[in-house]
C-alpha cells in the first residue's frame, strides 16, 4: 500500500493568493493513501527541504507530491532531496499548481479546485511511479570537432589545455574557415589573420589534437559518451607524414584554376594549398581540374618533390574512432547575389524554401554567377581588402582592376525580408559594413564611400562607436533601399530611396559591394540527418533551450558552436566555442556517464515485430533482437531500446498499436490513472 | 479461370510444394461462398471464384490467428487484387514473409456488396463501392497468374471512396455526430470488423487490455466510439481498403467510411497509398526531418 | 383465451392506444443509413412514439429483444471511494411498464431461456435486473409468414407460428387482417386497452394454415434429436469434426452477441475519478481472452474449441444445467458470420455422425 | 433479497506479506451484523473487489473453526490483484460470497488425509488443513506436501514452520530445481516426483487432497495412480475463470458443469467425466 506524502507549498504569496493551500492539503489528506500532509510558505527553501527530508524518513514514505511550481524549476531539487532522505528520487512528481494555476487564474475558488484536481491525479499517479536507477555507462574520452573554423579552433584548444585528446575534421585543405578570409576585424581594426594563425599553429602543434583535414564525417553511430565516427580522408595525392611543405610541387605546377579561398578572384595552382598560412602546410591535388587525373599528363609535381611523396594512386581512406563528444563548427556561407535587380542571378538550389515542391525545385537555375561584375558580396570585398589577398590589399575592382572612386554599400541584402530571401537579421553585416567603408576609405583616399541601410544595429560592445567613427571618417550613410542596379559605362547606376529626405537617390558607382545574408552551408540540413540533430526552417541547427541550454543540441553529446547554431560574429563564436567545450569537459570530468532512466522500455511479451518504433525513432535507438527459448532457437523478434541512445521523446509510445513500448517515469498506467483521477474526465 | 488455379494449386499440393491453398468455396447459401482451406489435390474441386468471394482472406494469414501456428510452411493463398494490396501490406509490416506464401491472383470483376444483394449476377446495383474505380483489377504481385498479364499503369491516386462518405462529409459537425451516435447504438462490440481485417495484427487488442484500461470494453457511447475511433487511427497508412470491416459487421455499421476518410487525408498530405510496396513505410510511422511541418524536425 | 381480428392498418392505433395507456411501447423499426451499394436495410427494436413508422411483420429484425431484458450494458450500482472508505449505491431496479409488439416467435420463445439463467431458477440466485424487467415486459408476438433463407425454428421445436412466452400472440393472414390470440393475464391487459380495435373471434383456422405453409418455406430443416444425445458422449468432444469444420471460424462474437439465448457477461469497475460504477456488459465465449486464466493458462486456447464450446452450449449445457432450449432457429448467427460458419452444417454433421441419414436430404452437398 | 451483484464491505484488518508478489488480507465485515453471523464452509470462495479496479475470484484461506476474520491470499497478476496488492490496513475491499461447493470433511473422518500443493495454491488447502487440525482426533494421519518454483515462493513460511514443529502432523516441502537456497533444509524436486519416489504414502484408508496448476494435478494423479490410490480417494480444486460466481455470466463451465456451483471440489473420478476443458 503506497504510503504517500503531500507537500503543498505558498510560494510566498505566488500561490497562495489564488490557491487555498491549506483546502488543498486537506484534500489530499482524505485521498486513498495519503498518509502525511504538509501546507508551506516556500517547500523550495532549506527549511522546507529538511521538512520534507523528515517527513520522508519518519512517515517511511513511498510517494511524494510536492504541489508547488513547474517541475521544471524545483524537480530536480525534490528528487535530489527524497533520495538524501532514502527515497528513490522518481517517486516524487510535481503537480504544478502556480504557473499552470495560480498564475493563470484570479478567481480563489476555482484555482482551489483546479489545484486540488492537479494534486489528486498527481496522487493517483504516483501509485504506479516504479523506482528508477539512472542508467551508468563507460565513455570515451576523446572529443570530436567537426569543422576547422574559429569555433573548432577554440573549442579544440581548450579541450587540448584541458587534457582531453581532440581531433579536428575539416573539409577542405587547412584550418581557419571564414575567419581566414577576413581582412580586419571590427571593432577593433586588428588584422584578422595575424590573430587566428597563432592560434592554427598551437592546435598544429599540440600533442592532444589531431588534424584530419580535407576529410568529412561520413556517419555518426552511437550515443553521448559513446560515438563511433566514420571519417572519410579524402586523397590528398600527397604523402602527409612525408611531405615538409615546402612548395617546390605548387610553385613549379603549370595549371591553375580559380581560388575557392579567393572568393575565385584569382587562380591558384592545381596543386595548392588554400594561403599561404595554411594549416595543415600539406597540398592537396584538386583532381578534379589535374591534367594527370584527366588525361595522365604533366605530373610535373611528383617529379620536383624532394621527399617523394606525391602519390597519384592514393585512395580515400575510412577511418572509424571512438568519441564521447561531438561539437558541430561548421560554420556559415554568405547568400550569394541571387536578386536580378542587383545584378545577380536566380536562387541556387540549397537556398529554395523547403516549401516548394520538387518541380518547382528542379526548376530554379543552378547559377550562382552574377550579371555585374563589380557588384560583389562582403566576403569578396575582405579578399580585395587584406594584405594577403589578389589584390595585396589595394581595393581594385574586379572588372578591371581599377581603383574605385565610388563605392556603394548595400546593407540587408536577403535578410530580414522573408518574401525575397530570409526573414532574420543577419547581424554583423552592419558592422562589416561600417568596416568596409572605412577598409576603402583608408585604401582610396579620394574615394567616397556610400551606404543604404534599413536600420543601425551596432548592439555590441564598442560596436555603436565604431559606426560613428566609419561615418566620421567619410562614409555616407543613406536611410533607403535601392531598387535597382544597372550598368551605364564602365559604371554602375545605383538607384535607390533616400527615406530620410523623401526623395530618390541615383548614384554612379564605380563597384557595389552587397551585404548579402548569413545563411547556413549549402549542406547543413544534409549533415544534420548524419548527425541525428534537429534544425530550424532556414537550416540552422537548433540549440537544445533557446536560453538555459544554447550550446547543447538536440542530441546529448552533440554540442554546437559557432554560426551553424546562427548568425554570430567573432567574439560570439569564440565565447560559445568556449561554452560547448566547458560542456564537454564536463561531460568527462565523470568517471561514468549517468543516464536519466526516463528511457522507452518494450514490453517482449506483447512486441508484435511490425518495427514502427524502429522506423519512427529519430535517434536510431530501437532494433530487432532476437527472442531465444532454452535451447537457442530463435522463437521471436522484438523490438529492443538501446538506452544510451533514447531520448525519451516517445514517439515509439505513439506509434505502437500494440502498446508493447512505453517510457519509464512515464508508462500508460501511470498516465491512465492521472487522467481517470481528474473527476471531469469522462463527463 | 477458376479451372487454371484448381489445377495449379492442385499440382503445388500434390507436389508437396504447398501445404494448404486458402480459397473460397460454396457457401450454405447460394448467395455466399466461404473460406476453404484445400490441404488435399482433391479439395482444390471445390474451389470457386466469382462476385460472391467477398471475404478478405490473408486476414487468414495474419499471425494473431492461430493458421500460422499450424506448421504450414507454405501457404497458397487466392486473392483479388485488393486482397493481394493486403498481403503486400502484412509483409511490409513484417507481420509475413513473402516467401511464406504463393499468391494465386485473377483478374477481379469485382465483388458484391454484400451477400444479401447478390442475384445471381454482379451488376451496378450490387457491385461494392470500393469496385468502382479499382486499379488493382488485374492483381499486382501474384506467382500464379492464368494467361498473359497485362501491364497496368497505376499511377494515379487510388480515391476510391464510397457514395455515403461524401454524404457524411458534408454533414455539419452536430449532425454527423448523431449520425455516428445514432448507428453506434447498435454497436455491440462483437469486434467483428477487428477480425476480419487482415491488418488488426496485434496479439493482444488495446481493447482487451485492462492495465490500463484505455478503451472502455462495455458497448456504451463512450466504449463503442472509444473503439471505433482507436481502430480508425490504428489503421492510417495500412488500410488497403477491402471494406471487410463493413462487409462483416452484423448489425450494418459503415465503420470502413473512417478509414476511407483517413485514406483521403493520408494520400493528400503524404502522396501515400497503402499495399502497392513491400518497402516504402506509411507516413505515420516515419520519422522525416524533411517533414513539411518544422515543429518536428 | 380470448381470440379475434385486427386490422394490419390498426397496428399504428395499437401503438397510439397502448402509449396513451402509459406503456413504453418497443417496435422493430427501420434504422435510417447512409445512401449507396455498401448499404443494407437495418431493422432494430427501438421505443416507438405514436406517428412513428414502424416494419412490424417485415421480416426479421437485425436485432433481437434481448436488450430489452438483458442490456449490453447496465451499471449494477455505484460506489465512491472515500479515503479508506467506501460507499455503495444501489441502482434503481424500478422498470418502466413496456410492452414489445411485433416480436418474431423465435425471439419471444428465447425469453424463458434467458429467464432459466438469470432468475432464481438457477441455482437459487435471482438477477433482479433481468427479473424485474421481465415482471415489467409484455410480448406481442407476431407469426412469420415469409421465413427467410437462415431461418431454422422448425429444427428446434418451434415454428413460424410458435407462441412460446408470447403474451399476446399475432398472425397475418392471407387477407391482410391478423389473427390475435391472447395468451396470458399480460395479454388480457394489452387487449383490453386494444379492445376498441378487436373484433370477433378470429379465423382459427386461417391462422393454422398460414403457419403450416410458412413453415413449409423454411428450408434448414436439421433434425436436431439426435444431436443431445451425441453430445452427452464424451468420447465425441474429441470428435475430428469440431476442428475441421470450425478452423474458418475468426473469432468475433457476432454470432454470439445476436443471438437471443446468449447470455454470457463481464463485469468490470468504470472509474472517474474517486467514483465510479460497476458495470455487467456482454461478452462472448468466442473471445480468446473469455476463459484466459490470469496464470496465462486457457481452458479453450484453441478457436475451434471456442465454437465447440458454443455449439455444445446451445444444444447440450442449456439443456443440462438450465432445463431450457439454448436455440431458438432464428438463423442470426449464420447471417452475421462474416466467413459463413453456419451452426446447421454441425447440426447435420452431428446428425450425420448420429447416423441419421435422412438428416443429410437438406444438404446434399455435405458428404 | 439484495442485489446478487453488489458486495459486502470489509476492513483489511491485518496485511501479511507472504511473497515479494503475494499477499494475506485479514477481512472483517464492517456490518457487525453480518460479522456475527457470516457462516462458510472450507474449500468455499469469494469474489473479491477493489472499487475502481473490479472483482477477482479467491478461495477463503481461512479456516471456518476460527472465527472472528476471513483472510485470503493472493498473487498480483492482473489489473484487480495488482489493485488490491496496493491496499493496507484499515483499507475497504467489497466480498461477495462463499459460493461453491466444500471440502467433504466427514467423508475423511477416521481416514488418513494428505494435502499436496504447489505455489499459490497453498491457501485453499490452508483453510481445510486449519479445519481438520481444528479437529484433530476425529482423522488419522495428516500430511501435506507442499511445494514452490524457489523457497522466495513459498507461501505461509510461518505456518509451515508450525506445522513441521508438530508431531501430528507430517510436513514434505519442497523446491522446483534450482530454486533451493543455501540453507533450504526441504526436498528439492517436483512435487509429484517427491510424492512418488519419496514420500510414498500408502493408499490404505487414504485421501489426497491435490492443489495445484493444472499441469500439476494431471502429474500428480498419475503418480498417486501408480502407487495404488483409486480415483475416489483423490480431491481437487478447479479454479476456472470466474466473474460473477453464480453461474450465470458463463466463463467457467467445463461442458455442462460449472465450477463456481458445482465446484470448485471434485473428486479425480467426476473430473474424469468432464470434457478436458480445465
Amino acid at each position: 500500500m503506497a504510503k504517500i506524502g503531500v507537500f503543498v507549498c505558498q510560494c510566498g504569496n505566488n500561490i497562495a493568493r489564488t490557491v487555498d493551500t491549506a483546502d488543498v492539503a486537506k484534500d489530499a489528506s482524505e485521498q486513498s493513501g495519503v498518509v502525511f500532509v504538509e501546507d508551506y510558505k516556500f517547500m523550495c527553501s532549506a527549511p522546507g527541504q529538511e521538512a520534507f527530508k523528515k517527513a520522508i524518513r519518519d512517515h517511511d514514505l513511498d510517494g511524494c507530491i510536492v504541489s508547488a511550481c513547474s517541475p521544471k524549476m524545483h524537480e530536480a531539487t525534490f528528487r535530489n532531496a527524497a533520495e538524501a532522505a532514502g527515497l528513490n528520487p522518481f517517486k516524487v512528481e510535481i503537480a504544478n499548481i502556480r504557473e499552470q494555476c495560480s498564475w493563470v487564474h484570479n478567481d480563489k475558488e476555482i484555482g482551489t479546485a483546479k489545484s486540488k484536481d492537479l494534486t489528486r491525479m498527481m496522487i493517483q499517479r504516483v501509485k504506479y511511479n516504479r523506482p528508477l536507477e539512472r542508467y551508468r555507462m563507460t565513455m570515451t574520452k576523446r572529443a570530436l570537432i567537426l569543422g576547422g573554423g574559429i569555433a573548432g579552433i577554440q573549442a579544440a584548444l581548450d579541450l587540448a589545455n584541458a587534457g582531453t585528446p581532440v581531433t579536428i575534421v575539416e573539409k577542405e585543405p587547412s584550418l581557419g574557415g571564414n575567419m581566414a578570409r577576413l581582412s580586419e576585424t571590427f571593432p577593433t581594426l586588428d588584422c584578422s589573420q595575424c590573430i587566428l594563425t597563432p592560434k592554427m599553429v598551437e592546435v598544429q602543434n599540440h600533442p592532444l589534437i589531431t588534424i584530419r583535414a580535407f576529410a568529412e564525417l561520413e556517419k555518426l553511430d552511437g550515443y553521448i559518451g559513446n560515438f563511433k565516427a566514420t571519417i572519410r580522408q579524402k586523397a590528398k595525392s600527397v604523402i602527409d607524414k612525408d611531405c615538409t611543405g615546402c612548395g617546390d610541387c605548387w610553385e613549379k605546377c603549370p595549371f591553375t584554376v580559380e581560388s575557392e579561398f579567393d572568393m575565385n578572384l584569382i587562380k591558384r595552382k592545381v596543386i595548392y594549398i588554400p594561403f599561404p598560412q595554411a594549416v595543415p602546410t600539406v597540398p592537396v591535388i584538386d583532381r578534379a581540374n589535374c591534367p594527370k587525373f584527366l588525361k595522365d599528363k604533366c605530373g610535373i609535381c611528383a617529379d620536383v618533390c624532394g621527399p617523394d611523396c606525391i602519390d597519384f594512386t592514393q585512395e580515400d581512406e575510412i577511418i572509424e574512432e571512438e568519441f564521447g563528444a561531438v561539437i558541430v563548427a561548421t560554420g556559415f556561407e554568405l547568400m550569394p547575389n541571387v536578386y536580378k535587380e542587383y545584378g545577380g542571378s536566380s536562387m541556387p538550389q540549397h537556398l529554395i524554401p523547403k516549401k516548394m515542391n520538387k518541380k518547382q525545385r528542379a526548376a530554379q537555375p543552378r547559377s550562382t554567377s552574377g550579371r555585374l561584375p563589380d557588384v560583389i558580396n562582403g566576403l569578396e570585398f575582405e579578399r580585395l581588402a587584406s594584405a594577403s589577398g589578389p589584390t595585396g590589399g589595394e581595393i581594385r575592382r574586379p572588372s578591371d582592376g581599377k581603383k574605385p572612386k565610388t563605392v556603394v554599400f548595400i546593407a540587408c541584402v536577403g535578410s530580414r525580408d522573408a518574401s525575397k530571401g530570409v526573414e532574420y537579421c543577419s547581424k554583423i553585416c552592419c558592422m562589416y559594413t561600417a568596416k568596409h567603408t572605412m577598409l576603402y576609405n583608408h585604401s582610396v583616399d579620394d574615394g567616397k564611400a556610400y551606404v543604404f541601410y534599413m536600420d543601425i544595429r551596432a548592439g555590441g560592445k564598442g560596436y555603436e562607436e565604431f559606426i560613428n567613427r566609419a561615418q566620421d571618417e567619410g562614409a555616407e550613410y543613406i536611410r533607403g533601399r535601392v531598387s535597382a542596379l544597372r550598368k551605364k559605362g564602365d559604371k554602375i547606376l545605383v538607384k535607390g530611396a533616400d527615406t530620410l529626405q523623401g526623395c530618390a537617390v541615383e548614384i554612379e558607382a564605380d563597384m557595389v559591394v552587397l551585404a548579402t545574408a548569413m545563411v547556413p552551408q549549402a549542406d547543413a540540413i544534409d549533415f544534420a540527418k548524419t548527425l541525428g540533430i534537429s534544425y530550424d526552417k532556414h537550416g540552422f541547427y537548433s540549440e537544445q533551450h533557446p536560453k538555459l541550454m544554447p550550446v547543447d543540441s538536440s542530441t546529448g553529446g552533440i554540442y554546437l558552436a559557432g554560426a551553424c547554431q546562427g548568425v554570430k560574429d567573432v567574439p560570439e563564436t569564440v565565447a560559445q566555442a568556449s561554452a560547448a567545450a566547458s560542456k564537454v569537459m564536463q561531460l568527462f570530468s565523470k568517471e561514468e556517464l549517468m543516464r536519466e532512466p526516463e528511457v522507452a522500455i518494450v514490453d517482449k511479451e506483447h512486441c508484435m515485430n511490425c518495427w514502427d518504433c524502429v522506423t519512427v525513432c529519430p535517434y536510431l535507438a530501437i532494433s530487432p533482437e532476437e527472442v531465444k527459448d532454452r535451447n537457442g532457437n530463435v522463437v521471436k523478434m522484438v523490438a529492443n531500446v538501446n538506452p544510451g541512445l533514447c531520448q525519451g521523446c516517445g514517439l515509439c509510445n505513439t506509434v505502437c498499436r500494440s502498446k508493447s513500448i512505453e517510457l519509464q517515469g512515464y508508462t500508460d498506467q501511470q498516465v491512465y490513472a492521472q487522467i481517470t483521477a481528474f473527476e471531469g474526465a469522462f463527463v | 479461370m477458376i479451372e487454371q488455379i484448381r489445377e495449379k494449386a492442385r499440382e503445388l499440393l500434390e507436389s508437396g510444394e504447398l501445404d494448404v491453398v486458402i480459397g473460397y468455396a460454396e457457401g450454405s447459401d447460394p448467395t455466399r461462398t466461404t473460406p476453404i482451406f484445400c490441404r488435399k489435390p482433391e479439395d482444390t474441386d471445390k474451389l470457386v471464384l466469382d462476385g460472391r468471394c467477398v471475404n478478405t482472406l490473408p486476414a487468414y494469414l495474419n499471425k494473431r490467428h492461430e493458421y500460422p501456428k499450424k506448421g504450414w510452411k507454405k501457404t497458397g493463398i487466392i486473392g483479388k487484387g485488393c486482397d493481394i494490396r493486403a498481403i503486400t501490406q502484412l509483409i511490409a509490416e513484417n507481420q509475413l514473409k513473402r516467401d511464406e506464401v504463393y499468391i494465386f491472383g485473377a483478374e477481379c470483376e469485382g465483388v458484391v456488396a454484400h451477400p444479401e444483394k447478390w442475384d445471381g449476377s454482379l451488376h451496378e446495383g450490387n457491385c461494392a463501392s470500393k469496385c468502382s474505380a479499382c486499379d488493382v483489377k488485374i492483381p499486382l504481385d501474384t506467382d500464379f497468374y492464368p494467361g498473359e498479364k497485362p501491364e497496368v499503369d497505376r499511377s494515379g491516386p487510388y480515391m476510391v471512396s464510397a457514395p455515403a462518405l461524401a454524404t457524411l462529409v458534408k454533414m455539419d459537425d452536430e449532425d454527423r455526430f448523431a449520425f455516428w451516435r445514432d448507428d453506434f447504438d447498435r454497436c455491440f462490440k462483437c469486434y467483428a470488423c477487428r477480425e476480419v481485417c487482415p491488418h488488426c495484427s496485434c496479439n493482444i487488442c488495446i481493447t482487451d487490455r485492462t492495465m490500463p484500461s484505455w478503451v472502455d470494453q462495455a458497448a456504451h457511447t463512450k466504449g463503442v466510439f472509444g473503439w471505433h475511433l482507436t481502430r480508425a487511427m490504428h489503421l492510417v497508412g495500412r488500410c488497403t481498403g477491402c471494406g471487410e470491416c463493413t462487409r462483416a459487421c452484423p448489425v450494418n455499421i459503415q465503420v470502413d467510411l473512417f478509414n476511407q476518410k483517413m485514406k483521403e487525408v493520408i494520400q493528400e498530405s503524404f502522396d501515400y497509398k497503402s499495399g502497392y510496396s513491400m518497402e516504402v513505410k506509411p507516413p505515420l510511422i516515419t520519422y522525416n526531418t524533411d517533414d513539411q511541418e518544422t515543429y518536428i524536425r | 383465451m380470448r381470440t379475434a381480428t385486427l386490422q394490419k392498418n390498426d397496428l399504428d392505433r395499437v401503438i397510439d392506444l397502448l402509449s396513451q395507456a402509459d406503456y413504453r411501447v418497443i417496435a422493430p423499426q427501420n434504422q435510417p443509413r447512409l445512401d449507396g451499394p455498401d448499404s443494407i436495410d437495418v431493422a432494430v427494436f427501438k421505443e416507438i412514439q405514436s406517428g412513428d413508422s414502424h416494419n412490424i411483420g417485415e421480416g426479421l429484425s437485425t436485432t433481437g429483444i434481448k436488450p430489452f431484458l438483458f442490456p449490453k450494458d447496465e451499471p449494477l450500482f455505484a460506489y465512491e471511494n472515500r479515503g479508506k472508505k467506501v460507499v455503495l449505491t444501489e441502482v434503481s431496479l424500478d422498470f418502466p411498464k413496456t410492452v414489445i409488439l411485433g416480436v418474431r416467435p423465435c425471439d419471444v420463445a428465447s425469453v424463458s431461456s434467458l429467464d432459466a439463467v438469470f432468475s432464481d431458477k438457477n441455482a437459487g440466485f435471482n438477477d433482479e435486473l433481468f427479473t424485474k424487467r421481465l415482471e415489467k415486459t409484455t410480448f406481442v408476438s407476431y407469426s412469420c409468414t415469409e421465413p427467410d433463407v437462415s431461418c431454422f425454428c422448425t429444427s428446434v421445436g418451434l415454428a413460424p407460428d410458435s407462441d412460446k412466452g408470447s403474451d399476446l400472440h399475432m398472425t397475418e393472414l392471407p387477407d391482410g387482417t391478423l389473427h390475435v390470440e391472447v395468451k396470458t393475464k399480460a395479454g388480457e391487459k394489452i387487449a383490453a386497452v386494444i379492445d376498441a380495435l378487436l373484433s370477433g373471434d378470429g379465423d382459427a383456422v386461417a391462422r393454422q394454415q398460414a403457419g403450416v405453409a410458412a413453415a413449409e418455406k423454411i428450408t434448414r430443416l436439421r433434425d436436431s434429436a439426435p444431436i443431445l444425445p451425441w453430445l452427452q458422449d464424451l468420447g465425441n468432444f474429441g470428435d475430428e469434426m469440431w476442428q475441421r469444420l470450425g478452423e474458418k471460424c475468426l473469432g468475433c462474437g457476432a454470432c454470439t452477441f445476436e443471438c437471443p439465448t446468449c447470455h454470457c457477461f463481464d463485469i468490470v469497475d468504470e472509474n472517474s475519478g474517486n467514483k465510479g460504477y460497476r458495470v455487467k456488459f456482454w461478452d462472448s465465449c468466442q473471445f480468446d481472452h473469455f476463459t484466459l486464466h490470469a496464470s496465462g493458462h486457457n481452458t479453450r486456447n484453441s478457436q475451434f474449441e471456442r465454437y465447440r464450446n458454443r455449439f455444445n452450449c446451445k444444444f447440450k449445457i442449456y439443456e443440462d444445467v438450465f432445463g431450457e432450449k439454448g436455440c431458438v432457429g432464428c438463423g442470426r448467427c449464420i447471417r452475421g458470420c462474416p466467413v459463413n460458419l453456419d451452426i446447421t452444417e454441425y447440426m447435420a454433421e452431428v446428425a450425420h455422425k448420429a447416423a441419421i441419414p435422412n438428416a443429410m436430404s437438406a444438404d446434399p452437398d455435405f458428404e | 433479497m439484495p442485489n446478487i451483484y453488489q458486495p459486502n464491505l470489509m476492513t483489511i484488518k491485518k496485511v501479511i506479506n507472504e511473497t515479494p508478489d503475494t499477499k494475506t488480507f485479514h477481512l472483517v465485515f464492517q456490518d457487525e451484523e453480518l460479522q456475527e453471523n457470516f457462516e462458510f464452509e472450507t474449500g468455499q470462495f469469494g469474489e473479491y473487489s477493489c472499487f475502481g479496479a473490479g472483482e477477482s475470484t479467491f478461495c477463503i484461506a481461512s479456516s471456518p473453526t476460527r472465527k472472528g476474520h476471513i483472510e485470503c491470499c493472493f498473487r498480483k497478476t492482473g489489473k484487480v490483484t495488482n489493485a488490491l496488492f496496493e491496499l493496507s490496513e484499515g483499507d475497504t475491499i467489497g466480498f461477495r460470497g462463499p459460493f461453491g461447493n466444500t471440502f467433504p470433511i466427514e467423508e475423511w473422518e477416521g481416514k488418513n488425509v494428505i494435502f499436496v500443493g504447489g505455489g499459490i495454491a497453498l491457501p485453499p488447502l490452508r483453510s481445510v488443513i486449519w479445519n481438520l487440525l481444528d479437529l484433530r482426533d476425529k482423522y488419522k494421519d495428516i500430511s501435506i506436501v507442499y511445494g514452490a518454483r524457489s523457497v522466495a515462493d513459498l507461501v505461509y513460511k510461518q505456518e509451515i514452520a508450525e506445522w513441521e514443529a508438530r508431531d501430528d502432523v507430517n510436513m514434505v516441502k519442497t523446491v522446483d530445481p534450482g530454486g533451493e537456497t543455501d540453507d533450504w533444509d526441504g526436498y528439492v524436486g517436483f512435487v509429484p516426483h517427491i510424492l512418488e519416489n519419496d514420500f510414498k504414502p500408502d493408499p490404505e484408508n487414504t485421501v489426497v487432497v491435490v492443489c495445484g496448476p493444472p499441469i500439476m494435478i494431471k502429474f500428480t494423479f498419475e503418480a498417486l495412480e501408480r502407487l495404488g490410490f483409486k480415483q475416489d480417494q483423490l480431491i481437487t480444486t478447479l479454479e476456472n475463470r470466474m466473474k460473477c460466481g453464480l453461474g450465470k455470466c458463463g466463463r467457467c463451465n467445463i461442458g455442462s458443469t460449472y465450477v463456481c456451483i458445482d465446484g470448485p471440489v471434485f473428486k479425480a473420478a467426476e473430473i474424469d467425466l468432464l470434457p478436458p476443458e480445465y
